[in-house]
C-alpha cells in the first residue's frame, strides 16, 4: 500500500515536469510542424536562470518560499526574449522544410546553445534547493514527501487546465486549434498564420523554460542536462501523439509512473522502460495513442 | 623530445615502426599533463579543487618553495611545465585524448585522473603507449588487479580502504545497526564501493541484514526523488554512499527535505567535499569520510607540510583544500620525489625507466599523512583512512567533524599481491588494526 | 473473343461510404475503354481495386484467366497490368532518361538481377527508343520536376509502358492539361500504344477525347456502372447525360482542376 | 564491367592508396590515429549516406554501432577472441542481423517516425547496457588485443599502421562495392525510393523490401564501423558507442559530408576528427557550439555538405575528383 502511494506520489510529480516540457513541445509540432529539439535548451537556461535567480534573490535576503517567484520570471524571460530571437532569426526560415531536416537544424540549435550556457553560467553546477527547504513536507504513504513536489503536480495540473481552455474558449484557441487541424485551410480562412506561428512558439518555450526553472529548485543544475529531458520528452509526446495535448498528459503519465515503479521495484529496467514502450507505441500506433485529427480531403 | 624515425613497409598488408629514444640529457623542463574534470557536475566539487591543489604545488615546485625537505627546484632540476586538460565527456573519449596527448602534444607524463572509469579505460592504453602515468584520485581497485601495470602508479589507496574502514566504523561507533541499504553509482566506482562495503559488513557484522533494494541510479543523474523514497520506504537503519560529484550535493539537498538524515543514518564514503562546499546545508550527524586522511577530516593535524599547505591553499583560493586538492597535489608531490631520487642516482636527468624504477615501492611524507607504495609491485599506494560524524561549528560559523576515528594503512588495504574482494570475503587475513 | 480483364461482383465499402457496388465487366484483349463519370462516382476506385492498391471488400477481379484479387501492386505490375495516374508519378529528381532507365532496369530485373549495374549500352539504346515513340527526345536530360505538365503526363505513361503490359489503365490522362495540348498528346500516346498492342482503360472527363479514342464506355455513378455500351450509344444515354456530363462545360472544368489535388491526396491517403 | 572502366573506383583507388602510403612514411602517429577513427566512423556514415539518399534519416543508428563495438569487445572479454577476421565479420553479422529483423518494423515508417522509431530502439540497447554490470554498464570495458591469422604485437606503432592500413583497405573495399552497389538496379532504387515510393511500387518493385535492403546495409556497415572503432580506440562504453549522442555524431558526419559521392564519408569524417581535436585542445568549452553551427550553417547555406564544395574545386579545374 505504502508502495501504491509512493510510486502514485513519486510517479505524478515527475510526470508533472515533464508535462510542462512536453506541452510546449508538443503545441509547437502541432501548429508549426516542427520536432524542436531545441527545446530541451529553453528547458536548461529556464533552470539556469531559475537557480541563478534564487541565489540572486537569497543573497539580498529575500525569504526562502520568497525565491520561488524566480521560477515564473526565469520562465517569462527565457521564453519571450531567447524563444522571439531564436524564431526570428532561424525558426523562421524553415517553416515548410523537410521534417528531419528540420530536426536537424533544431539539433543544431540545441548543440549551441547548450554552449552558450557554459559561457553564461559557466561550468559549476547550480543548487537552488531554498524553495524545497522552505516548503512544508507531508506525510504520504508513511514516508516524508516535500511539499515543493506536491506543488509541482497542483501547478501542472493548473497549466494543462488553463490550456486546455484557452485552446477550446477564447478564439485565439480557436483559431490555434483550425491551423492544427489543417493550416491551408487556416490560411484560406484569413489567418494570420506567421503571427500565430511566432506566438505559439514563443509559447512553447515559455512552457519548456518554465518545466526547467520548476525543476531546477530540486536537481543540481548542470551543464549537459537538458540533454535526457528533450529525448525523454520526445518519447512522451510520441507515445502520446505528435501535437495532441492531452496525448502530451497521458504520455507524461505512463512515462512518470513507468519510471516511477521502474525506481523503486525493478531498478534494471529504469533506463529503458520508457523507450521500449514508445517503441511498442510506435509499432502498434504509428500515429501516437491521441493522435490529433487529420483533415481528409477526399 | 623523442626523435622517432618510420620504417615501413606495406606488403601483404604488414609494416612495422620503431621509435628509438633519444639519450638521456640534461633537461630544461618536463612536460605533464593533468586531467581533471574541468566542466560537467564533477567540476566544481573534485575538479576545480584537484586542479587548484596541483597548480599551487606545481608552482611551489618549480620556485623551489615546497617545505623542505621537497624544496628542490623542479622535477630533478627541470621547470615543469603543465596543462590541464577536462576529464569529461566518458570514457572512450578520455582514451582518444589520452593517445593525442602523448602522441600529438609529445607530454612526458601525465599526472590526475579523478573517476574510475577513466582510470579502468586507460589502463590497458596506458601500458601500450608506455608512458609515466600517475593516477591521482580515482579509486577502482581493478587497475592493478586486472593485470600487471608498468607504467601506472597510484598515490592514494583504493576504494577498498574507504569501504573497510566505513564498516570498521560502523562497528567501532554503532554497534547496534540492524540492518543496511545503498546508494550508488551505477559505474566501477559505485558498484566496487557497494561490494567491498557489503563484504566488509558482512565479515566485521554478520548479524546485520542487508536490503535486497539497493539503489545504483546512473551517474550525473541529478535527480533522486525516487531513489530517496525508496530509501525511505526500506526499514534499513543505514544507508552507504559513495557518491562524490555534484551527485552527491545534488543528492543532500534532495534528500534534506525529504527527511531522510534524520530518519536514517547515512555514511557518505567520500562526504568530504560537500562538507566545504554546501557548508550550513550540510546535515548534522552524517557519517563522513574523504577517501583518506584529508580535507576537513586533517584539519587539525599539526605538522609543517599540512600547514603550509592548508595556509597557501586558502590565502591563494579562498576556501579550505578539500580531498581533491590534497590528493593530485600528492600525486605531483610523489612524482616529484621519484624524479629527484632517480636523478641522484643515476648523476643526470632520469630516463623514465629511471624514474619508474624510483617510483616503486617508494615511501613519503605526504601533506597529510604518509605514503607507501607497497601494493602491486609498488605500483599502488596505501594510507590511512579516517572517518568523522559532521557538526556545524556555530563558533567560528564553520564546517567540522567529531568522533575523528584514524585506521592504519594496513589496517583496511589487503597485503600485497591479494585481491581486495578475496582478502575481505576471507575475514580479512593480517590486517593490522 | 477471351477476356483479359474480368471483375465479378466487386464491391467496396469504405466504413458507411460504398467506392464499388457489383461491378461486373469484362474487357477482351485489344479493346480500349472509357471511364467516364462525375468526382466520386467510383473511376479511380475501381482503377486501383484492379492495379492492387485496394483489396475490393468482396468479389474476384481475374487477369488472363488468372485470380488477382487482393495481390500487391507490384505483383499486378509484374504480371502485366500497367497504370498511369491523375497526378503523373514520376521521380522528380531524376531526368526523363534516368526516369526510363529506372523503369527497364526493374523492369528487367529478377531476383539477385538487382545486383547488376543499371546502364548498360543496351539498356541505354532501349531508354532513347522510347524517347523517340513518346516523342520527348528534348527533354531527354531535364529533371522531371522541371517538365511541363503534359510531358510529364507523358513520361508517366511510357514509364507505365516499360514492362510492356498487357493491360495499362491510365487515370485521366488529360487532366491539368491545356485543351490545345490534349489532342496532340492522346495522339502520341494513343499511336504508340496501338503500336504495342496493349488493352487500355482510360479515365476521362473529356468527352471529346472519349469519343475519339474508345471503342466501348463505361459510366460510373455513385460506385455503380449505370452504361456499358459503344460511345455514341453511351453519350447519348439519358442517364450518362444527367449524371455523368452534366450541362454546364465550364463547372465541369472547374471540378476538374479540383480532381488534381483530391486524387493526390486519395491516393497519400492511402498510403498512410 | 571492367573495373578500371569506372572512373570512380580508379579515383577511390588511386585516393586510398595515397592515403595509406602517405599515412606509412610520412604521417606522424597521433595523425595516423585520427584516420584510424575517422574512417571507422566514415563506414557507419557509408551506411547512413545510402539510407540518405533513399530520403531516409535515422536517429538510432547508435543501436549498431554499439552492437558492432559490444560483439568485438564481448568476444575479445568472454571468449578471449581477438582475431579481426572472426570480431570484425561477427560486428557486421550481428548488426546485419538485429537491423534484419528490426528492419521488419522500421521499413513501414519514413521521415520523422522512421528517426524517432530508430531513436527508441537504440535508447533501449543504452539502457539495458548502463545498467548491466555483466556487459560493464557505464563504464564499459577494454577492447582485447586484436590479431590478424594469429599475430598480435605488442608495439604501439607497429599495431597503430596496422590497424591503419587495416581501415584503408576495408574502407576501400566498402567504398568500392557500395559505389557498384549504388550504380546497379537496386542501388538506383535509393533517390528512385525517396521521389516517388509509388511509382516504384508500380513498376513491380517493392519500396519497402527495398528500404528493408537498404536498412539492412546500413545497420551492418555501421556494426562494421562500430567494430573497427572498438579495436582503434581500445575501449567501449554505453557513453561513446550507444548513447543518443552518438546517433546525431553519424547523422551531422553524413551531412557535413554530403550525399555526393561514397568518398565523401571519408573526407567529412576526418574533417570532424581534426575539428574535434583541436576544439578540445584550443577552445574547450566549445565544441558543441562548433558542431551545432556547422550543421546549421550546412543546411542553410551548403546542402551539399563538403563533398559540393569539393567537386566544384575540382570541376573548376576541369578534372572529376
Amino acid at each position: 500500500m505504502n508502495l501504491l502511494l509512493t510510486i502514485l506520489v513519486e510517479g505524478l510529480g515527475y510526470a508533472s515536469y515533464l508535462f510542462i516540457v512536453s506541452l510546449g513541445l508538443t503545441v509547437i509540432f502541432g501548429v508549426l510542424k516542427i520536432l524542436n529539439v531545441a527545446h530541451g535548451a529553453f528547458y536548461a537556461w529556464g533552470a539556469y536562470l531559475c537557480a541563478f535567480l534564487i541565489g540572486e534573490f537569497s543573497t539580498m535576503g529575500v525569504s526562502d518560499l520568497g525565491t520561488m517567484v524566480a521560477i515564473p520570471i526565469a520562465a517569462l524571460i527565457v521564453g519571450l526574449i531567447l524563444g522571439s530571437a531564436i524564431e526570428r532569426t532561424i525558426i523562421k526560415n524553415l517553416y515548410g522544410r523537410d521534417e528531419v531536416l528540420i530536426v536537424l537544424a533544431t539539433f543544431g540549435l540545441f548543440l549551441v546553445l547548450e554552449d552558450v550556457i557554459l559561457l553564461v553560467f559557466g561550468v559549476d553546477p547550480y543548487f537552488a534547493y531554498q524553495p524545497t527547504y522552505a516548503m512544508p513536507g507531508v506525510q504520504i504513504g508513511g514516508i516524508h514527501q516535500d511539499g515543493y513536489k506536491l506543488s509541482m503536480i497542483v501547478v501542472s495540473l493548473v497549466i494543462g487546465l488553463i490550456s486546455w481552455a484557452v485552446l477550446n474558449r477564447t478564439h485565439w484557441g480557436k483559431l490555434v486549434t483550425a491551423i492544427i487541424y489543417d493550416s491551408e485551410l487556416a490560411v484560406a480562412m484569413g489567418i494570420n498564420v506567421p503571427r500565430v506561428f511566432y506566438t505559439v512558439f514563443v509559447a512553447g518555450a515559455v512552457l519548456g523554460a518554465l518545466g526547467g526553472a520548476y525543476i531546477a529548485p530540486t536537481i543540481s543544475v548542470a551543464p549537459g542536462f537538458g540533454v535526457e529531458v528533450i529525448v525523454l520528452s520526445f518519447a512522451v509526446v510520441v507515445i502520446g501523439g505528435l501535437g495532441s495535448i492531452p496525448g502530451a498528459a497521458i504520455g507524461a503519465l505512463l512515462v512518470g509512473m513507468l519510471r516511477a515503479y521502474a525506481v523503486l521495484q525493478w531498478p534494471e529496467i529504469e533506463l529503458f522502460v520508457v523507450y521500449a514502450v514508445m517503441a511498442a507505441v510506435l509499432i502498434f500506433r504509428p500515429e501516437g495513442l491521441f493522435a490529433p485529427a487529420k483533415a481528409r480531403k477526399i | 623530445m623523442t626523435n622517432r624515425t618510420m620504417i615501413g613497409a606495406i606488403g601483404v598488408s604488414v609494416a612495422a615502426a620503431l621509435a628509438a629514444a633519444a639519450p638521456a640529457l640534461a633537461k630544461d623542463a618536463v612536460s605533464i599533463a593533468v586531467p581533471a574534470f574541468l566542466s560537467g557536475p564533477a567540476a566544481g566539487p573534485f575538479g576545480v579543487p584537484a586542479r587548484n591543489g596541483a597548480e599551487m604545488v606545481i608552482d611551489a615546485i618549480n620556485a623551489g618553495k615546497l617545505p623542505a625537505p621537497y624544496d628542490s627546484k623542479g622535477f630533478a632540476g627541470a621547470t615543469v611545465n603543465v596543462e590541464f586538460v577536462d576529464e569529461s565527456g566518458g570514457n572512450t573519449k578520455q582514451v582518444a585524448e589520452y593517445r593525442n596527448l602523448i602522441q600529438k602534444r609529445n607530454v612526458d607524463a601525465v599526472i590526475g585522473y579523478i573517476s574510475s572509469g577513466s582510470c579502468a579505460a586507460l589502463a590497458p592504453v596506458v601500458e601500450e603507449l608506455k608512458t609515466l602515468t600517475v593516477f591521482a584520485v580515482c579509486g577502482t581497485p581493478r587497475v592493478f588487479e586486472d593485470g600487471e601495470r608498468q607504467y601506472i602508479f597510484r598515490t592514494m589507496s583504493h576504494a577498498t580502504a574507504d569501504n573497510v574502514a566505513a564498516a570498521h566504523y560502523i562497528k567501532d561507533m554503532f554497534p547496534a545497526v540492524k540492518s543496511y541499504t545503498g546508494i550508488n553509482q551505477n559505474y566501477a566506482w559505485g558498484q566496487d564501493s557497494w561490494r567491498d562495503f557489503e563484504l566488509s559488513m558482512k565479515v566485521l557484522m554478520p548479524d546485520a541484514a542487508q536490503s535486497d533494494k539497493v539503489q545504483f541510479p546512473k551517474i550525473f543523474a541529478g535527480q533522486y526523488g525516487s531513489e530517496i523514497s525508496a530509501l525511505s520506504l526500506d526499514a534499513a537503519e543505514l544507508v552507504h554512499s559513495s557518491f562524490w560529484d555534484g551527485d552527491l550535493e545534488g543528492f543532500i539537498f534532495q534528500a534534506t527535505p525529504r527527511g531522510l538524515f534524520k530518519q536514517k543514518k547515512v555514511i557518505l564514503t567520500v562526504g568530504g567535499t560537500a562538507a566545504y562546499r554546501l557548508g550550513k546545508k550540510m546535515p548534522d550527524g552524517v557519517i563522513l569520510g574523504a577517501r583518506g586522511p584529508y580535507g576537513i577530516l586533517v584539519r587539525d593535524r599539526k605538522t609543517a607540510l599540512n600547514e603550509w599547505f592548508i595556509k597557501t591553499y586558502f590565502d591563494r583560493y579562498g576556501t579550505y583544500p578539500s580531498g581533491p586538492a590534497y590528493q593530485y597535489a600528492q600525486a605531483v608531490l610523489a612524482t616529484k620525489i621519484a624524479y629527484d631520487k632517480a636523478a641522484a642516482a643515476a648523476g643526470g636527468f632520469p630516463t623514465q625507466d629511471q624514474v619508474i624504477a624510483s617510483f616503486k615501492g617508494m615511501e613519503f611524507e605526504s601533506f597529510s599523512t604518509t605514503v607507501k607504495l607497497a601494493l602491486a609491485g609498488g605500483h599502488q599506494a596505501i594510507t590511512e583512512n579516517v572517518y568523522g560524524i559532521t557538526k556545524w561549528n556555530a563558533d567560528d560559523a564553520e564546517p567540522g567533524v567529531t568522533d575523528v576515528k584514524f585506521y592504519p594503512a594496513e589496517c583496511v588495504m589487503p597485503p600485497d599481491g591479494v585481491n581486495s574482494v578475496d582478502w575481505i570475503t576471507k575475514g580479512m587475513p593480517g590486517a593490522k588494526c | 473473343m477471351s477476356a483479359i480483364l474480368e471483375t465479378v461482383g466487386v464491391n467496396k465499402t469504405f466504413g458507411a461510404v460504398t467506392a464499388a457496388r457489383d461491378i461486373n465487366v469484362s474487357v477482351a484483349k485489344h479493346e480500349i475503354v472509357g471511364i467516364i463519370g462525375a468526382n466520386g462516382a467510383g473511376k479511380t476506385t475501381f482503377v486501383n481495386m484492379v492495379t492492387g492498391w485496394l483489396p475490393p471488400s468482396t468479389g474476384r477481379i481475374r487477369f488472363d484467366g488468372r485470380d488477382i484479387t487482393g495481390l500487391a501492386p507490384r505483383k499486378i505490375t509484374r504480371l502485366g497490368i500497367c497504370r498511369s495516374f491523375q497526378v503523373a508519378q514520376v521521380f522528380m529528381t531524376a531526368t526523363v532518361f534516368d526516369n526510363l532507365m529506372i523503369a527497364l532496369g526493374i523492369a528487367d530485373a529478377h531476383g539477385l538481377g538487382v545486383l547488376l549495374p543499371l546502364r548498360v549500352r543496351a539498356r541505354e539504346e532501349r531508354a532513347d527508343a522510347i524517347l523517340r515513340r513518346y516523342q520527348m527526345q528534348d527533354y531527354r536530360d531535364q529533371p522531371a520536376s522541371t517538365l511541363p505538365q503534359g510531358i510529364r503526363k507523358l513520361l508517366d505513361i511510357a514509364m507505365a509502358m516499360v514492362a510492356q503490359p498487357k493491360v495499362l489503365l491510365l487515370d485521366e490522362p488529360t487532366s491539368g492539361i491545356s485543351v490545345e495540348e490534349k489532342f496532340p498528346l492522346m495522339d502520341i500516346v494513343m499511336g504508340a500504344l496501338k503500336e504495342e498492342g496493349v488493352t487500355v482503360l482510360f479515365v476521362e472527363h473529356d468527352m471529346e477525347i472519349v469519343s475519339r479514342y474508345v471503342s466501348r464506355v463505361l459510366a460510373f455513378y455513385q460506385g455503380e456502372i449505370i452504361c456499358d455500351a459503344p460511345p455514341a450509344e453511351a453519350l447519348a444515354d439519358p442517364k450518362v447525360k444527367e449524371f455523368v456530363i452534366g450541362d454546364d462545360l465550364h463547372n465541369q472544368t472547374l471540378l476538374q482542376a479540383g480532381a488534381l489535388q483530391d486524387g493526390a491526396q486519395e491516393v497519400s491517403d492511402a498510403r498512410g | 564491367m571492367a573495373l578500371t572502366s569506372d572512373r570512380t573506383t580508379l579515383g577511390l583507388t588511386v585516393g586510398f592508396v595515397a592515403v595509406a602510403l602517405l599515412g606509412v612514411f610520412v604521417l606522424p602517429d597521433w595523425l595516423l590515429n585520427q584516420i584510424l577513427v575517422a574512417f571507422s566512423r566514415a563506414l557507419a556514415v557509408v551506411g547512413l549516406l545510402v539510407l540518405w539518399r533513399t530520403g531516409l534519416v535515422s536517429f538510432g543508428h547508435a543501436l549498431y554501432f554499439g552492437l558492432g563495438a559490444y560483439t568485438v569487445a564481448l568476444l575479445g572479454r568472454n571468449y578471449g577472441i581477438g582475431e579481426v577476421l572472426v570480431t570484425l565479420p561477427a560486428a557486421t553479422l550481428a548488426s546485419a542481423l538485429v537491423g534484419f529483423l528490426l528492419g521488419f518494423i522500421v521499413r513501414r515508417y519514413r521521415e520523422i517516425f522512421f528517426a524517432m522509431l530508430n531513436l527508441a530502439f537504440s535508447m533501449v540497447l543504452f539502457g539495458i547496457l548502463v545498467k548491466t554490470e555483466a556487459l560493464g554498464s557505464t563504464d564499459g570495458f577494454n577492447v582485447e588485443q586484436p590479431t590478424l591469422l594469429g599475430i598480435g604485437t605488442d608495439d604501439a606503432a607497429v599495431k597503430l599502421t596496422a590497424l591503419f592500413l587495416g581501415v584503408c583497405a576495408i574502407g576501400w573495399l566498402t567504398a568500392v562495392l557500395v559505389h557498384r552497389y549504388l550504380g546497379s538496379i537496386l542501388g538506383s532504387l535509393t533517390t528512385a525510393v525517396r521521389d516517388n515510393e509509388i511509382r516504384v511500387e508500380y513498376l513491380g518493385y517493392s519500396a519497402a523490401e527495398a528500404i528493408h535492403g537498404k536498412y539492412v546495409m546500413s545497420a551492418a556497415l555501421t556494426g562494421l564501423g562500430g567494430g573497427f572503432m572498438a579495436i582503434s580506440l581500445g575501449q567501449v562504453d554505453p557513453e561513446s558507442m550507444v548513447n543518443w549522442t552518438v546517433s546525431g555524431e553519424l547523422v551531422f558526419v553524413t551531412i557535413l559530408s554530403g550525399p555526393g559521392s561514397v568518398a565523401a564519408p571519408f573526407i567529412g569524417s576526418l574533417i570532424f576528427e581534426l575539428l574535434r581535436t583541436y576544439a578540445f585542445e584550443l577552445v574547450p568549452y566549445a565544441w558543441q557550439l562548433i558542431v551545432g553551427g556547422t550543421l546549421l550553417l550546412i543546411i542553410f547555406f551548403l546542402p551539399g555538405g563538403v563533398w559540393s564544395v569539393l567537386s566544384r574545386l575540382a570541376g573548376r579545374r576541369g578534372v572529376e575528383p
